[in-house]
């Protein structure tokens, strides 16, 4: 498949801004509509553009699978490692409270991490998936 | 006012999932569905305006960015498709 | 490292309009820490031949988008018509070679993307040296082979010391 | 939604100018979607496709801007509006590219010679 000029050229440009449009979504999930996963799928669908346009090698190049793999499960740990903490702090699985003085900023970081475990997971498994579709022999 | 838009959207919606189903060609399918998803665009940010939100700018930006990847993943895969059942390509008319 | 600080810059603005937030210093720190993140992908990705980005063009920018929403407008006039009064207005479809003496991609993008914008012309395919164009009536393809498009693309791509800017310069006013 | 207007716009004129526009976005809304059913072949629906996708995308968001302002609300319909315009050309041209892939010829009145115009 030969590449066209016009697609490279304006998926070159708009990649980035899928890019941080993913970490915005990711991050203002308590203000407005977002979140881990929405966010998760927007950030690897932008890394998919880039392997429409370019290719999956050069793809790969910038997230290798070798990383994303444990991304993967690294996100999983982090949702996991809060709930954790949570009930060593006393709490209940999941029980934001106790993870600062103020219950209210307790809970605000506790979402944080939660839904940044969740984007991570999400994001990196989606492009693991994408990877071992475009790249199987026929 | 922003509920006879709306209205006027969809009905531009309709007629393009019209298209959607005539066809004839997968192209012309492809076509219908991505003016489907720009009128999408429009319509979720009228309908912010409707029900005074305006977070749902923020989908109708996701929304635009994801339909354009959606339309070019399945171009590359009809494209590759075509190509693969055909070989010789016609660079000319 | 400068293109780096640029995508930054620029990154970090989006940031900022999108979030509308700038009093949350959390927020702030997290904008920040994404935009640096997402300009080191970017500066990452591949840039084949630089694409031929320079800052010039950003001066010369807004008078050839003033430009090009006046014709997208009368080329929305011009398929409306034919769409609402066929026997008055008839289609003619034409498909044909013109030149495209762009000399980067940013700017063979520019013009294939100001041939599509215009409802009535569709690039099909953008070549080195020309790009195949279907039109939607004789009129529409004629005016395109006109160049006043691709002159004033080329002029905001070469700047006014190119010849070709001095002549658009002078011919359009 | 708050409308922090300059005084020296009258509301009315504003409302009137926005509804106008809203109403020629939907207007070439429906004209691009009936140019859609009824141009004959793909690459003359592609045209009015396009018609829906820049005049009327821009004129009905042009409308909403109006009402919402200057806020940060404008700002994210015109971020909307820079997408549609950078990213709709790039499908149409996309989709041209890949019906030619796929061996559709488009219908030519006359093959399209440059020097053959005028």
């Amino acid at each position: 498949m030969n590449n066209d000029i016009v697609l490279t050229v304006i998926a070159r440009l708009l990649i980035p801004l899928i890019l941080l449009l993913a970490l915005y979504v990711q991050f203002h999930g308590d203000f407005g509509p977002g979140g881990g996963f929405q966010a998760g799928v927007i950030f690897a669908a932008g890394i998919i553009l880039y392997a429409l346009t370019n290719g999956p090698q050069a793809a790969m190049r910038i997230m290798p699978p070798r990383v994303l793999t444990p991304l993967a499960a690294l996100g999983v740990l982090l949702y996991g490692g809060v709930g954790i903490t949570t009930m060593l702090l006393g709490g209940h699985f999941l029980n934001y409270d106790v993870l600062a003085h103020d219950a209210v900023h307790g809970q605000h970081s506790g979402i944080l991490l939660i839904e940044l475990g969740v984007g991570v997971t999400v994001a990196s498994v989606m492009l693991v998936i994408f990877f071992a579709f475009i790249t199987r022999e026929p | 006012m922003f509920a006879a838009t709306a209205i006027g959207i969809l009905v531009v919606m309709a007629l393009a999932l019209a298209r959607a189903f005539l066809g004839p060609t997968i192209c012309d399918r492809i076509l219908a569905v991505n003016m489907f998803g720009t009128k999408t665009v429009l319509l979720i940010a009228v309908y912010g305006f409707l029900t005074g939100r305006p977070d749902f700018l923020d989908i109708a930006i996701t929304y635009a960015l994801i339909n354009f990847i959606g339309v070019i993943a399945v171009l590359k895969f009809v494209e590759g498709l075509a190509d693969s059942e055909r070989q010789p390509r016609p660079d000319e008319f | 490292m400068l293109y780096f600080l640029s995508l930054f810059a620029v990154l970090f603005g989006f940031w900022l309009l999108l979030s509308g937030l700038w009093d949350h210093g959390l927020l702030l720190g997290l904008g920040l820490i994404s935009s640096a993140f997402v300009a080191w992908i970017g500066t990452r990705l591949e840039r084949p031949g630089g694409d031929g980005f320079e800052p010039g063009m950003l001066l010369r920018l807004p008078r050839y988008l003033g430009w090009l929403l006046v014709a997208i407008v009368q080329a929305n006039i011009d398929v409306v018509r034919r769409i609402w009064d066929p026997v008055a207005h008839p289609i003619s479809p034409v498909t044909g070679r013109l030149p495209a003496s762009q000399r980067t991609r940013l700017g063979k993008t520019l013009y294939a993307n100001s041939i599509t914008l215009t409802p009535g012309t569709v690039a099909i395919e953008v070549s080195d040296a020309d790009v195949l164009v279907h039109a939607l009536s004789r009129e529409a393809f004629d005016d395109l082979a006109g160049g006043e498009m691709e002159r004033r693309v080329l002029a905001l791509e070469c700047g006014a010391g190119h010849p070709a800017g001095h002549r658009d310069g002078e011919a359009q006013g | 939604m708050d409308l922090l207007l300059p005084p020296l716009f009258p509301d009315l004129l504003l409302d009137l100018l926005s509804m106008a526009l809203l109403i020629g976005g939907v207007f070439l809304g429906i004209s691009g979607a009936v140019g859609v059913i009824r141009f004959p072949d793909f690459y003359t629906r592609v045209h009015a496709a396009g018609v829906t996708d820049t005049l009327s995308a821009g004129m009905i968001l042009a409308g909403l801007m109006l009402q919402a302002g200057f806020t940060l609300v404008t700002v994210k319909l015109a971020f909307i509006l820079l997408f549609l315009w950078l990213t709709s050309p790039v499908a149409s041209h996309a989709l041209a590219r890949a019906a030619t892939h796929t061996g559709a010829k488009p219908v030519t009145a006359t093959s399209g010679e440059p020097s053959s115009s005028n």
